[in-house]
């Protein structure tokens, strides 16, 4: 026999100074920040406390808006995706793209939409739109 | 602007609420001995190795390594191999809830039966429980093939 | 198995809270300590394994977002999880790595945040047949079992609650655990809120955040990078049944740990563990647990238990200090814990305890244990083999 | 010394199996022992694999631990593939612990909604807040490789055709041609429904032994496993970096380069495919999934070790074949790597 078995359990994840201060400036001000590894130079976005080469990476600078979309994907009902490279940082994320799948391609230049009311998580971020 | 760990700024965090269904299968055994339950009926699998009749009856004995076939009768009262009175209960993760404390928790015993079966005491005063005592299960008016057909274990007078 | 050693440890601060941290923060931030301990840097690294209990954080395969605290992007890295042993058991599996021959240096991270999850998430998801309908919780089956152990062996609330009493003031001693309480009385401790009769809160362990890693280390690297290389002597993994009213899974018993700890007792030559053991690092979630441990590792008869907590055996002043650290019962974070107690009696061994060495340590026993269903023994010694 | 695979056996793949998981795991742990002519009481150590929430059970090894024979033995529980497992329990016999291990992985893709079960994998701050999971990710990556390549699309519709139709008979799906794929509905844009592997339930058991270099038999050889950085935007979207590094290990622990007469990757997608080959700088001559790979059935956790199981059985088979490689990934878009090569002596 087969019973349907049923959860909801609450979590609640820390982000963490570091990328609390992205979220802070992306809620408050409307800014992408990335962080800068004193050792090697490398710009992420999102940032994060500890570089890839093992140093902190505790500088913050202001990334984007305006970046490159890297690559992009479309569920059904889901929307659309895209991993976009903010200028001035060296790692790209992913988040929403807001354009019709159609008019996307690869090395497009796109532009990030803050969403209107923002409340401290990535969402703030609305998503990235096509450049005009 | 910096950011280290342990600054007075409050950190952010993300809620994410898990609802998720999963669609378990019983397995034969399970399901003869839940459509037992549905009937009053317990049985347990004994194994040909080592003798002991298993509840929760299962396909295989991890201790003589041995696949199990061999049903056999156990009553539905027992005696109590431990107990406590719970007063910070679990949550059910079917429903959010938790259960109304005080409430008795015992290991029962069945006759029959060789593991024992967790289950809830209609006693919650530890002075009237001990090892040892005989308890007997209180059963659902109306049974739906589920361990929680049994309500939960009285003591017997 | 080829030598292997514990040549650096590392912990976070462990807190009730850790908000300042994410998940691969935190593990970093203990992976640091660990590889600055062992006087390396991450590139030294040849593989990496991870504790964590998925579901306390409700997380799948957790380490594909905080293996990265743990220096593991690029490298090989696996996750290791069996409840309360998936810390020893994962350093067990970074001994085995290490033994392999494959990888000269291993990096063991174990870490929980408790405060990310729901208070019983772990042990939501039983056996949706069995268990899931009549659950008892993790304090709940404690207690069944204490009622079992206080009914053949005698043991007091008196007697647990001087557990708690040495386990709160030996952490005092130690910077990074969770609950410090120099002051703890007996009294204190039996006048604390009833959570599952007998069981009290300051019987219990707390819900920690926190993370906990290890430099485990083949034969040569290990003498090249430790003046004092904890050298493993014995590693033991033994499993039960499934399910809590099977016939051995009680603190009674407890057939796992006594089978685990007599094979490690074989493994390193041991004859007299309350005589030859120097210090003891056991994974006691409750009082009463560290009590039925001291019989089924064999550091007393049975039934001598309370005797041995009484005398002051067990303290630090005493034959065999147990949990200089205050161990599981004043810091627990239970991806962590199993990793604590091997690097807390690796830090023994390296003679860096501060304020909780026990002076000339050089055989140190840790355990782990889960449910009562798994059980780990690891025995660490100043000498090679 | 040398490790070799004594036995191998697998329940599935299945379109979900009515049966528990011990009840699988059971019948694949039976295969194995006597393949090997072994019985429970040979087994020194057990390694499992599975993952907590796509069994929606605590430690969800407690479910398998009788029937794995692992009561009062050491197991060790692995998270991830089941490749992994089966390195790990190589490694338990190099380092001269145990002489005969078993390795065994489940899933039961039929427990619950898989894909949207990966999301809970995904970075919670930056990741699973936009509903991202493994299908997303993989999306991401196909249209990287795609965005360069007018013909993949093409290429990747007749890979999923040749591997559906060679797993037709024994699979969980029935064959296509290339245009069907093409024809089918996008999943995670450029992916098909058809492209896709199927979902599946089962379970592959493996066991190791210590063997004298020389003994005849399947020997397992030089292994490899990698994780790569979480974030796709910090990987080179278009490689799979870490399959390269994991394979390089599996070289350095092999020591020569063999001539591979067979590969059996763990693709889920066709487009993995050709990351698969690129990583390995496979030859053409190696055969490539004859069997159909995961196209007869995508099991989670359990497929890389799946794969495994079938290149010894290809090894073993009168084609005299000589060597091939078996490979299993987590995670998304491939972050996790793993790879075995497997000679017959």
């Amino acid at each position: 026999m087969i019973l349907e078995g049923s959860v909801r359990l609450p979590f609640r994840y820390a982000a963490g100074t570091t990328a609390s201060t992205f979220l802070e400036a992306l809620r408050d001000e409307g800014r992408l920040l990335g962080s800068r590894c004193p050792a090697c130079g490398t710009v992420l976005c999102p940032p994060r406390l500890d570089c890839r080469c093992g140093e902190r990476a505790t500088e913050l600078v202001e990334v984007g808006p305006a970046g490159t979309l890297v690559s992009w994907t479309e569920l059904p009902g889901r929307g659309a995706y895209g991993l976009v490279r903010p200028d001035g940082a060296d790692t790209a994320f992913v988040h929403r793209l807001l354009d019709a799948p159609e008019s996307l391609r690869g090395g497009m230049r796109v532009h990030a939409r803050f969403a209107e009311e923002r409340s401290g998580g990535i969402a703030d971020l609305a998503g990235f739109e096509v450049a005009s | 602007m910096r950011a280290d760990p342990g600054t007075a700024t409050p950190a952010l965090s993300v809620v994410h609420e898990m609802r998720l269904t999963w669609r378990y299968a019983s397995g034969t055994a399970m399901e003869r001995f839940l459509a037992g339950l549905a009937e009053r009926r317990i049985e347990a699998l004994r194994c040909g190795g080592c003798g002991r009749r298993y509840l929760p009856p299962r396909p295989f004995c991890g201790r003589c390594r041995l696949r199990l076939s061999d049903w056999v009768p156990v009553r539905d009262e027992g005696t109590l191999d431990a107990w406590t009175v719970v007063h910070l209960p679990i949550v059910d993760a079917r429903t959010g809830e938790p259960r109304p404390v005080p409430y008795g928790m015992g290991l029962i015993r069945l006759d029959g039966a060789d593991t024992t079966l967790n289950h809830y005491l209609a006693e919650a005063d530890p002075d009237r429980l001990a090892i040892g005592l005989r308890v007997r299960a209180v059963w659902r008016e109306e049974l739906r093939g589920a361990l929680d057909d049994i309500l939960h274990f009285e003591v017997v007078p | 198995m080829r030598r292997v050693a514990v040549v650096g440890t590392g912990q976070t601060r462990h807190a009730k809270a850790r908000e300042d941290v994410s998940q691969p923060e935190l593990v970093r931030e203990a992976a640091r300590a660990a590889l600055e301990d062992a006087g390396i840097g991450p590139a030294e690294i040849d593989a990496v394994v991870l504790s964590n209990m998925e579901l306390f954080e409700g997380r799948a395969l957790p380490e594909l977002w905080a293996g990265e605290g743990a220096f593991a992007a690029g490298k090989p890295c696996l996750k290791v999880a069996t409840g309360g042993t998936s810390g020893t058991s994962a350093c067990i599996a970074g001994f085995h790595l290490a033994a392999s021959g494959l990888f000269d240096v291993v990096l063991v991270a174990g870490f929980e945040k408790h405060s990310e999850g729901h208070t019983q998430t772990g042990m939501a998801l039983t056996d949706p047949f069995w268990d899931r309908a009549v659950a008892s919780g993790a304090v709940g089956n404690f207690a069944l079992s204490i009622s079992q152990l206080q009914a053949e062996r005698g043991i007091t609330e008196e007697q647990a609650a001087l557990v708690a009493v040495k386990a709160r003031r030996n952490a005092a001693r130690n910077p990074h655990a969770h609950l410090q309480m120099a002051e703890l009385t007996v009294d204190e401790v039996l006048d604390s809120r009833m959570l599952a009769h007998p069981v009290r809160m300051l019987d219990m362990c707390p819900q920690s955040d926190g993370a906990c890693a290890i430099v485990v280390a083949s034969d040569e690297p290990a003498r090249r990078l430790c003046p004092r290389p904890a050298w493993v002597r014995a590693a033991v993994t033994r499993h039960e049944q499934p399910y809590l009213g099977d016939v051995d899974r009680r603190l009674l018993t407890m057939r796992t740990l006594r089978d685990a700890a007599r094979a490690a007792y074989d493994a390193a030559g041991i004859r007299e563990p309350l005589r030859e053991l120097d210090v003891a690092e056991i994974y006691e979630p409750v009082t009463y647990a560290e009590l039925a441990w001291y019989e089924a590792l064999g550091l007393c008869e049975e039934g001598e238990a309370g005797r041995l907590i009484e005398d002051g055996v067990t303290a630090m002043d005493g034959e065999l200090p147990v949990n200089p650290s205050g161990g599981v019962l004043s810091t627990n974070p239970v991806g962590a814990s199993g990793v604590i107690r091997v690097a807390e009696a690796a830090l023994q061994i390296h003679g860096r305890g501060g304020e909780r060495q026990v002076e000339g340590a050089s055989t140190a026993l840790a355990t782990g244990y889960g449910v009562y269903a798994w059980s780990d023994v690891v025995v660490l010694q100043a000498e090679a083999a | 010394m040398s490790v070799a695979v004594a036995g191998v056996g697998e329940s599935g793949p299945a379109l979900d199996d009515p049966r528990s998981i011990p009840e699988i795991v059971l019948e694949a742990v039976e295969e194995a022992l006597q393949e090997a002519r072994l019985g429970f009481d040979s087994v020194d150590a057990v390694v499992t694999a599975s993952v907590d929430l796509l069994d929606g059970l605590t430690a969800s090894n407690i479910a398998v631990t009788e029937v794995v024979g692992a009561v009062l033995k050491p197991e060790t529980r692995i998270a991830a593939d089941g490749l992994v497992a089966a390195i790990h329990g190589s490694c338990l016999v190099r380092a001269g612990a145990y002489e005969t291990v078993l390795v065994v992985a489940h899933g039961k893709a039929s427990l619950g909604p898989y894909w949207e079960l990966t999301s809970w994998a995904l970075d919670p701050i930056f990741l699973q807040p936009l509903g991202l999971d493994f299908l997303a990710c993989a999306g991401l990556q196909a249209r990287a490789l795609a965005e360069d390549d007018a013909a993949a699309e093409q290429r990747w519709a007749r890979i999923a055709a040749e591997r559906r139709r060679a797993a037709a008979a024994h699979g969980v799906a029935p064959a296509c041609t290339a245009e069907d794929v093409l024809a089918s509905p996008a999943v995670a844009s450029p992916l098909r429904r058809e492209s896709c592997a199927p979902l599946a339930d089962g379970a592959t058991a493996i066991v190791l032994r210590a063997a004298g270099p020389a003994e005849p038999g399947v020997h397992l050889g030089g292994v490899g496993f990698d994780l790569s950085p979480h974030a796709l935007g910090e990987r080179e979207l278009t490689e799979w970096d870490g399959l390269r590094r994991a394979w390089a290990r599996a070289l350095a622990v092999h020591g020569t380069r063999p001539t591979l007469d067979v590969a059996e990757p763990s693709c889920v997608f066709a487009y993995e495919e050709d990351l698969f080959r690129h990583a390995l700088e496979l030859d053409p001559g190696t055969e490539v999934s004859p069997g159909g790979g995961l196209f007869a059935g995508f099991v989670p956790v359990a497929a890389g070790l799946s794969r495994l199981a079938a290149v010894v059985r290809a090894l073993r088979g009168p084609g005299g074949l000589r060597a091939g490689v078996a490979h299993g990934t987590w995670g998304p878009a491939g972050q996790g790597q793993a790879v075995a090569i497997l000679e017959a002596a």
